[in-house]
């Protein structure tokens, strides 16, 4: 570089190297670096699998009562045994991967969307945008959220959209303090000052060029509130304000189930805790190798 | 030095929370007037005719209009009335009273716990990262929680109460031959503390330690991971660099000038943290038969029992306004810099 | 100090490894015979039975802590368990009574001696009292004084001091049993009089909190929402005194929780188990399970009549012959209940619940629905209350299945209890739903007039049908040796079978188990544990 | 020089990365003798600062010492034990950092953190520590000892921290001080008092010091003898004057030829090869009609109207014509960026008139200039050009922006073309236009910010100490493109630094600037040759002055 004229065109550029593919191959050191984060990998691939193909793959039809004998054992022909309808447990298991997924990505995406949003907002012209939206999320905020969420399915009526609804409107505290402090910290960096000179508008400078850059943050975020999602939809369901049956959904399998340990039929509970135990597990590890994958420090 | 500087922050602080007390009000009294059902015809009794439904209805206020109906209620606030809970039959603030204890009792323990236990585990994966240390507390605390709290709790109840009888029964705050404390705070444990009596505060902590460590499992990961990121941070500050520099012992190093600043991140989770244990004190407390608030609201929303829900919510924001003020106030007492800038 | 030794009993009946570190505050030789625990799923909101918004759990309160005039005797049923006789009314605090020739007059002799809890004697002044504070308060009580044509305070008549007289408008073969309900209670009047306020004349407030009765237990300690403690009224006359001194009632929210109570031998007794816990624990030596069938109660499928495509009769035939009847037995109730399908077209008797004609026949099912509008099936939701989710839900999947056999589909809605009365009793618009009802006077014709009359609380159907109205409405008071009275009974159940607006599932059964040896157990209509009856080992 | 009290031989360090081992320091050999200074110079990556951590045994986790020894005093550090080194950190070696205020630890009191180490090598009891870190303090020159024993870092200035942190090191009395940077992002007046601080302290306690920096004037104006240090390796060491007078290497020219002295030409700061091939100056140039005219501009921070509003910029005018470079010059406070983003219009006024090509644009809100057709005729280019670059944005993106937001009559294959042509407008290979920031040197962002502050042909560029983030070698040529491109293209520029060797190169006049009013302005040559005031004289007095150098072309 030093060896560059000013105003020549030539040049002969002892450049630092960095490969387009340098994300990849950051990746795969983060992955060969932290094991755990490469099996949540793995994991996480399982899970959209049998979201995708799993009612293709089950061997048995989930809302099908009676395929076997009520409340057997896991045995060959029904590896995670029978439910007291005699459902197949494992086909219930996978299918329910669908609905919990699907679950958990909506209300995700909505409070990521309008969470984020409204802090950026507030973050970015501060005053009265953000005194209003900060009241409004320490209202929320205020709230145990788990029982905000009770109240509001309770209020609005236990179906999957309005559980969508809660869990988005709970979570969405988070994306809007998050949003608004990274946007706060950026609102007058060099390139967003540059941005102003380029003349972009507020609101360009804002979505165009301050907030690609808060989403890795906000990814590490996103991960984390997955697992959770999950697991207040799973909350509601046990004090039987969550999906409606028969649908299988792990939440209302492991809080049916949870009534049969004492009585001794494990296997009921076990399996689709586990499952969702996995699936709330790799989206957590999934958020610490996100923010490992993200974070600068780390970037060598 | 500023004292005057500080107080006046806090005092902003409060009025800060005031809005959003009036707002969770609001918030409150609209969602619980949405309730489906019809508390009046729920409460009258199964084999009430219509006439007497509606003399229910007139009995707990529930023909006025909606605003006549908020007026009432903040009227009756602001003299201490807080409503009759209809689903347990008590003055609603009377059984804040009993409740509100209970369940602080056990999300106080469990915050503690959860602290003294994620705390070291994070600095101890900070001081290793990326060994297996580091993994295997990434994993333990993840696996924690990862695991809907009811179903960790029945688990341990099987396990420790049924199979292994090491547990008392799990039949509320105090095994049934002992007789609560005379109460001073409300909190079994410190109440039999100040009464002398060994046995009853044995009983107390055996009857809560179930519930205790089936709370702390669910919020040892995110304490231990702000724990971990925090250190991660001041063991790579220059100011770190420097004392080691100086030739600081290393405990100096990690307690005075690592940990304590890392502490200040950790406290500001602690809000967060507190309000999710509320959440998994609700399933929690029906597990173990804890007669705690979170038990008290779900049954109240269930019923649709309006003045119960809107004192249980009223409680906790003044509950979060308080804790975040003591958040604040642990936060400046640690950090010099609050306050100071201009 | 005493204070610790409080519950010393019931602390020793869980001597397990759990209690080994405290074993020291115990005598050695507490006896378990002294105080029983009693756990259950609900709580009680109230001591008060009269006052609005006293819920379900806690009428036992007014059973254990006051006496009525008259209660009913005990039978052993077939099994060898205890409950209730309906047909046999004995004395609690009158002693006796003549009733006049036209059945409109009763009159009463209470028993001399009997006092309250503070010493003071009873009498007709506080029957007066309490009777006049229950037609006139409003609500549940007054609804259920009603039945047994309990109306006004005009009819109640202090002759003297032991001597109560009842005047009815007409006669009823209702009016005594309701004495025995859990409602006409006998408060001490001057107790209660003393904390009554203009406001509040009738003391609601004061006895909310404070029983004042004369009845085997007294309330020791309440705290709401976890406990209840009753202690024994040593001084009680309307009965033999009761086997416990003290019984503590405890909430415990988790069935889960309750089996592993019951389980491990820390409790005296489960009120309200599920059916699974109750079949499976049957087996147990050391558990000894009550299930005993629910008089007069029937779970029922009941296809709206409002709906279009329940209009046709039909139609609600061809649901009755789809239902999988024994499946839903097996899987729902676990084999516990009386079954009512698979019987007879003819009625010979007025016994009630029976089995109706009908059972699974999908063939027929498919035949009726053909000669309808709907042969090719339609769309329906089937709702049920959340509280009921134990049998409801495993019931709804199934008819649910079977019901898509006849090309009937059916989407499921679990509704919230507080919605449940709302929606479904007082709107009742739901088109298909699962309902419970079961009456406290065991007659057949107060089912029917509760169940199958129009505007009536539990026809959630929308039946209606005058010549069931008029056979009810001539029959309700009618005394069951009437002549005319089984014929009547006899069309009713012949109506209810041929229009089916409800589809009869089973009979259920309440569960009750007990350990440690307590035995004594009775079942009652009102399904409240009346731990008057228990008796330790 | 008798025996070394330092002798590093044939040190070597590596690091571990994920690209695999990647060796810091390459065999590298240096003494320090008893009561000598030794300075370390080399630009950012030569590996200066890691040879110092390597000395004291606090590398990183993941960097590891691979070969070579290092003895003090007879010891050999290199194969101590950690119980062993934290005797000598502090009590034998010491350190000092750049950036004072993240060297300290904000929590704590700053006696207590100099307490802490003299209690720690048992310099002082817990009962005398308090009184002898007071006496410290009072030792590195900070006022009221007693009363600043309980300050935080944060009441304090840069300067009094880096006080703070010398005393740290001083306390126990070392016999080695390391100074890494001591004065980087001081104030030239702030950087001579620690430098002077430090010289005297370490000539009174008889000690050894390791001058560590990337500024040769520094480093020559206080060190015995020099080490200049490229890639991991020692290009050269030498005396000081040695050194400046006779460098043999030709890296070492090239560095002494890139700092800037108070007699060189922009042109002089190239190396010779690219020199010859720069385009010729021309000798003198015109200036033209008034561009810009600054009147009355004020900025009151805090509440308007308010008593305690704090007021940064006061009553300035000044004006800028047509070609010609004005240089504003100022210590960190003293409003000179306050002035650029108000003129920038990145900020509102509040008073004064600001006229740009004939207009008022002070009386166009901040927030609504962006769409105003002024806005491509005033760019800027900004200090940090890391910081100024959308890290998620390639280069050719970064330079379009302002013209897909400004110049609607380009279509995209225009647009393509003028980035192009921008690209070799400010000599930045092609190649490099799809690479994102953290992918290209710092010369090269540099470059990028350039190319996009001149996409609009602007008519005054304000540039904000655009060199003060970048090596001199990257420094220079960076001065030279901008010189070139003021001449190609007949912009002025309003040139803000506060150095005041940097701004002399660039500008025809320059305006000192102190506590938001300007002191003094003139002709650039006139006012450095012969300041009318005590301040700019303090300022010229508080440059490095390097021993002469007889070193030409």
């Amino acid at each position: 570089m030093t060896s560059m004229t000013p105003g020549s065109t030539v040049a002969s550029a002892t450049a630092p190297t960095r490969p387009r593919s340098s994300y990849w191959s950051h990746l795969k050191y983060v992955m060969s670096e932290n094991p755990v984060t490469g099996l949540a990998f793995g994991l996480f691939a399982l899970i959209i699998l049998a979201a995708l193909f799993g009612p293709y793959l089950v061997p048995h039809d989930p809302l099908a009562t009676g395929v076997g004998a009520a409340l057997q054992p896991p045995s060959l022909a029904h590896w995670f045994g029978t439910d007291h309808l005699g459902r197949d447990v494992f086909s219930r298991v996978v299918v329910a991967t669908r609905l919990d997924l699907l679950i958990s990505v909506s209300a995700v995406a909505i409070s990521f969307v309008v969470g984020s949003v409204i802090g950026s907002l507030a973050g970015y012209f501060g005053g009265w945008t953000d005194r209003i939206t900060g009241r409004l999320v320490d209202t929320i905020m205020a709230f145990p959220l788990f029982v905000l969420a009770m109240g509001i399915v309770a209020a609005a009526g236990n179906t999957v959209e309005n559980i969508v609804y809660a869990t988005a409107i709970i979570n969405l505290p988070f994306y809007a303090r998050m949003a608004r402090a990274e946007v706060s910290i950026r609102r007058n960096v060099g390139y967003v000052q540059a941005a102003r000179l380029s003349g972009n508008s507020e609101l360009r400078v804002l979505f165009g060029h301050i907030f690609p850059n808060i989403m890795p943050p906000m990814m590490v975020q996103i991960s984390l509130n997955m697992g959770w999602a999950i697991l207040n939809a799973a909350g509601l369901s046990f004090i039987g304000l969550g999906v409606q049956p028969p649908s299988p959904e792990w939440g209302i399998m492991v809080a049916e189930g949870a009534n049969f340990i004492i009585s001794g039929e494990w296997w009921l509970v076990i399996f689709p805790g586990l499952a969702l135990m996995l699936a709330v597990f790799t989206f957590n590890l999934i958020g610490d190798g996100l923010r490992d994958l993200v974070d600068p420090q780390r970037r060598t | 030095m500023s004292l005057a500087l500080k107080a006046r922050k806090v005092g902003l602080r409060l009025l800060e929370a005031i809005p959003t007390v009036i707002g969770i009000l609001v918030v409150c009294f609209l969602l619980t007037r949405a309730l489906p059902g019809d508390p009046a015809a729920y409460f009258a009794g199964p084999m009430a005719d219509a006439e007497s439904i509606e003399q229910v209805r007139r009995n707990l206020g529930l023909d006025q209009p909606l605003p006549v109906q908020f007026v009432n209620y903040v009227t009756d606030l602001l003299t201490g009335n807080l409503g009759m809970a209809i689903s347990t039959g008590q003055p609603v603030v009377a059984e804040l009273a009993t409740r509100l204890p209970a369940s602080l009792e056990l999300t106080l323990g469990a915050l503690l716990l959860s602290f003294l236990i994620a705390v070291p585990l994070g600095v101890m994966a900070a001081t290793r990262p990326n060994t297996w240390v580091d993994h295997l507390c990434r994993f333990l605390v993840t696996a924690g929680v990862s695991l809907p709290t009811f179903f960790t709790g029945l688990a341990l109840m099987y396990i420790f109460y049924y199979l292994l009888g090491w547990a008392p029964a799990p039949m509320g705050r105090i095994d049934m031959m002992y007789l609560p404390p005379e109460t001073v705070t409300g909190f079994y444990t410190i109440d039999t503390l100040i009464a002398g009596d060994w046995e009853t505060f044995r009983a107390a902590i055996a009857q809560m330690a179930l519930p205790l460590i089936t709370l702390a499992l669910f919020t040892l990961a995110p304490i231990a991971r702000m724990t971990r990121a925090a250190m991660l941070q001041t063991l790579g500050s220059e100011f770190v660099r420097t004392a080691r520099a100086a030739g600081l012992n290393g405990r100096r190093v990690l307690v005075t000038y690592a940990f304590r600043n890392a502490l200040l991140p950790v406290v500001t989770t602690l809000g967060m943290v507190f309000s999710f244990l509320l959440g998994a004190n609700v399933l929690v407390e029906k597990v173990f038969a804890w007669p705690g608030i979170g038990s008290f609201a779900v049954e109240a929303l269930v019923v649709s029992d309006y003045a119960a829900v809107q004192g249980f919510v009223l409680s906790m924001a003044l509950l979060f306004v308080l804790l975040n003020l003591l958040i604040d106030v642990i936060y400046t007492l640690i950090d010099p810099r609050v306050g100071e800038e201009s | 100090m005493d204070r610790r030794h409080f519950l010393k009993g019931a602390a020793s009946l869980g001597l397990g490894a759990s209690l080994l570190p405290y074993l020291k505050v115990l005598p050695a030789s507490a006896a378990t015979s002294e105080t029983a625990v009693v756990v259950f799923g609900g709580t009680i909101n109230s001591l008060d039975i009269h006052r609005s918004g006293t819920n379900r759990d806690s009428y036992q309160v007014a059973i254990n802590c006051y006496d009525r005039l008259v209660t009913f005797g005990t039978k052993t049923l077939d099994d060898g368990s205890l409950s209730y006789d309906y047909d046999n009314v004995q004395p609690e605090l009158a002693e006796s009574w003549e009733i006049s020739g036209d059945g409109t007059v009763m009159t009463f002799f209470l028993r001399k001696g009997a006092t309250f809890w503070d010493g003071k004697p009873v009498t007709a002044h506080d029957v007066k009292w309490s009777f006049d504070r229950s037609v006139s308060l409003g609500g549940f009580p007054t609804v259920q004084m009603k039945a047994g044509r309990l109306e006004s305070p005009e009819q109640f008549e202090v002759v003297d001091e032991h001597t109560f007289r009842i005047t009815l408008p007409f006669s009823s073969k209702l009016a005594l049993p309701d004495l025995a309900t859990p409602i006409p209670v006998v408060i001490n009047s001057e107790v209660a009089r003393a904390h009554a306020t203009e406001a509040d004349p009738w003391a609601t407030e004061y006895l909310h909190r404070n029983p004042a009765g004369s009845g085997a237990y007294k309330v020791a300690r309440w705290d709401a929402g976890q406990q209840l403690v009753y202690e024994r009224n040593e001084d009680w006359k309307g009965g033999a005194l009761p086997g416990y001194q003290r019984v503590i009632l405890r909430e415990v929210p988790s069935q889960a929780t309750r089996r592993a109570l019951l389980e491990r031998g820390s409790i005296t007794a489960a009120h309200n188990i599920p059916n699974k816990d109750a079949k499976e624990l049957a087996s147990r030596p050391d558990i000894q399970v009550v299930s005993s069938p629910i008089e007069n109660c029937i779970y029922c499928l009941c296809p709206n009549l409002d709906f279009e495509p329940f209009k046709d009769k039909r139609v609600r035939q061809a649901i009755a012959w789809a239902v999988p009847y024994e499946r839903i037995f097996e899987q729902a109730a676990y084999g516990l209940g009386v079954p009512t399908w698979g019987g007879s077209k003819t009625v010979d008797d007025i016994a009630w619940p029976r089995r109706s004609p009908y059972s699974t026949n999908l063939d027929k099912a498919r035949a009726l629905l053909a000669e309808t509008g709907y042969k090719d099936g339609f769309t329906v939701p089937l709702s049920f209350n959340l509280s009921h989710a134990d049998w409801a839900e495993p019931a709804a999947l199934l008819i649910q299945q079977s019901l898509a056999q006849i090309g009937i589909e059916v989407t499921i809605e679990k509704i919230p209890g507080a919605n449940w009365r709302t929606i479904a009793l007082v709107e009742k618009r739901l088109p298909l739903h699962l309902e419970n009802f079961g009456g406290w006077l065991n007659t057949p014709d107060y089912y029917f007039y509760w169940a199958y009359i129009k505007g009536n609380l539990f026809n959630s159907s929308n039946y209606n049908n005058a010549e069931m109205a008029k056979l009810v409405d001539d029959t309700l008071d009618m005394a069951m040796d009437h002549p005319q009275y089984a014929p009547n009974v006899k069309r009713m159940i012949e109506l209810a079978q041929e229009d089916v607006p409800r589809i009869p599932l089973w009979q259920p059964t309440l569960n009750v188990a007990l350990t440690n040896g307590a035995n004594g157990y009775q079942f009652w209509f009102h399904r409240q544990m009346d731990i008057r009856s228990l008796k330790p080992a | 020089m008798t025996i070394p009290l330092l002798d590093v031989q044939h040190l070597s360090v590596d690091f571990a990365t994920r690209n695999g081992t990647v060796r810091a320091i390459d065999d590298i050999s240096l003494v320090v003798g008893k009561g000598e200074t030794l300075g370390i110079v080399g630009e950012s990556g030569s590996g200066k600062s890691v040879t110092s951590y390597a000395v004291m045994r606090i590398l990183d986790r993941a960097g590891r010492i691979a070969g070579g020894r290092i003895t003090y005093g007879g010891m050999a550090l290199h194969k101590a034990r950690e119980r062993d080194m934290r005797d000598i950190r502090g009590r034998e070696i010491s350190m000092v950092f750049q950036n004072p205020r993240a060297a300290l630890n904000p929590i704590r009191r700053i006696g207590q953190q100099v307490a802490d180490v003299l209690v720690q090598h048992s310099q002082a009891t817990r009962g005398n520590a308090r009184e002898k870190a007071v006496e410290m303090l009072r030792a590195v020159k900070i006022r009221d000892p007693e009363q600043r024993y309980d300050a935080y870092p944060f009441e304090l200035s840069g300067g009094m921290c880096q006080r703070v942190v010398i005393a740290i090191a001083l306390a126990c009395r070392p016999r080695l001080l390391i100074a890494d940077e001591p004065t980087t992002g001081l104030d030239v007046t702030t950087q001579k008092a620690v430098m002077d601080l430090i010289v005297d302290l370490t000539r009174e306690y008889d000690m050894s010091t390791i001058l560590i920096t990337h500024d040769l004037g520094l480093a020559a104006a206080y060190c015995d003898r020099l080490v200049v240090m490229e890639k991991g390796r020692i290009v050269e060491a030498n005396g000081s004057a040695e050194l400046f007078h006779g460098a043999r290497e030709a890296y070492t020219r090239q560095l002494l030829q890139a700092t800037p002295r108070i007699d060189s030409e922009v042109r002089d700061l190239l190396p010779a090869a690219l020199r010859a091939t720069a385009m010729p100056l021309p000798e003198t140039h015109d200036v033209g009609e008034p561009l810009l005219t600054v009147k009355g501009l004020k900025k009151q921070f805090g509440k308007p109207g308010a008593d305690n509003g704090h007021l940064a910029v006061q009553d300035l005018s000044f004006t800028i014509r047509e070609g010609e470079s004005l240089g504003l010059v100022g210590e960190s406070g003293c409003g000179k960026s306050t002035t650029s983003a108000m003129v920038m219009r990145l900020l509102d006024t509040t008073g004064g008139a600001i006229e740009f090509l004939g207009e008022d644009i002070a009386a166009i809100p901040a927030a609504k200039f962006a769409a105003h057709p002024l806005r491509g005729k005033l760019q800027m280019v900004f200090q940090d050009p890391t910081d100024s670059l959308n890290p998620r944005w390639s280069a050719a993106q970064s330079i379009g922006d302002p013209l897909q937001r400004l110049a609607s009559h380009m279509n995209r294959q225009q647009r393509e073309a003028r980035i192009l042509e921008l690209a070799a407008l400010v000599g930045l290979p092609v190649n490099l236009l799809d690479r994102f920031p953290h992918q290209l040197s710092g010369g090269q962002k540099a470059r990028v910010g350039i190319a996009r502050a001149i996409a609009l042909d602007p008519r005054l560029l304000i540039l904000d100490e655009p060199t003060a983030a970048l090596d001199v070698s990257v420094q220079a040529i960076v001065l030279n493109l901008l010189e070139d491109l003021k001449h190609r293209l007949g912009m002025s520029y309003l040139f803000i630094s506060h150095d005041l060797n940097v701004v002399r190169l660039l500008c025809d006049r320059i305006m000192v600037m102190q506590n938001g009013a300007i002191v003094e302005e003139g002709n650039a040559r006139q006012l450095l040759a012969a300041p009318a005031t005590d301040y700019t004289r303090t300022l010229l007095a508080a440059i490095p002055h390097p021993p002469q150098a007889a070193a030409n072309d």
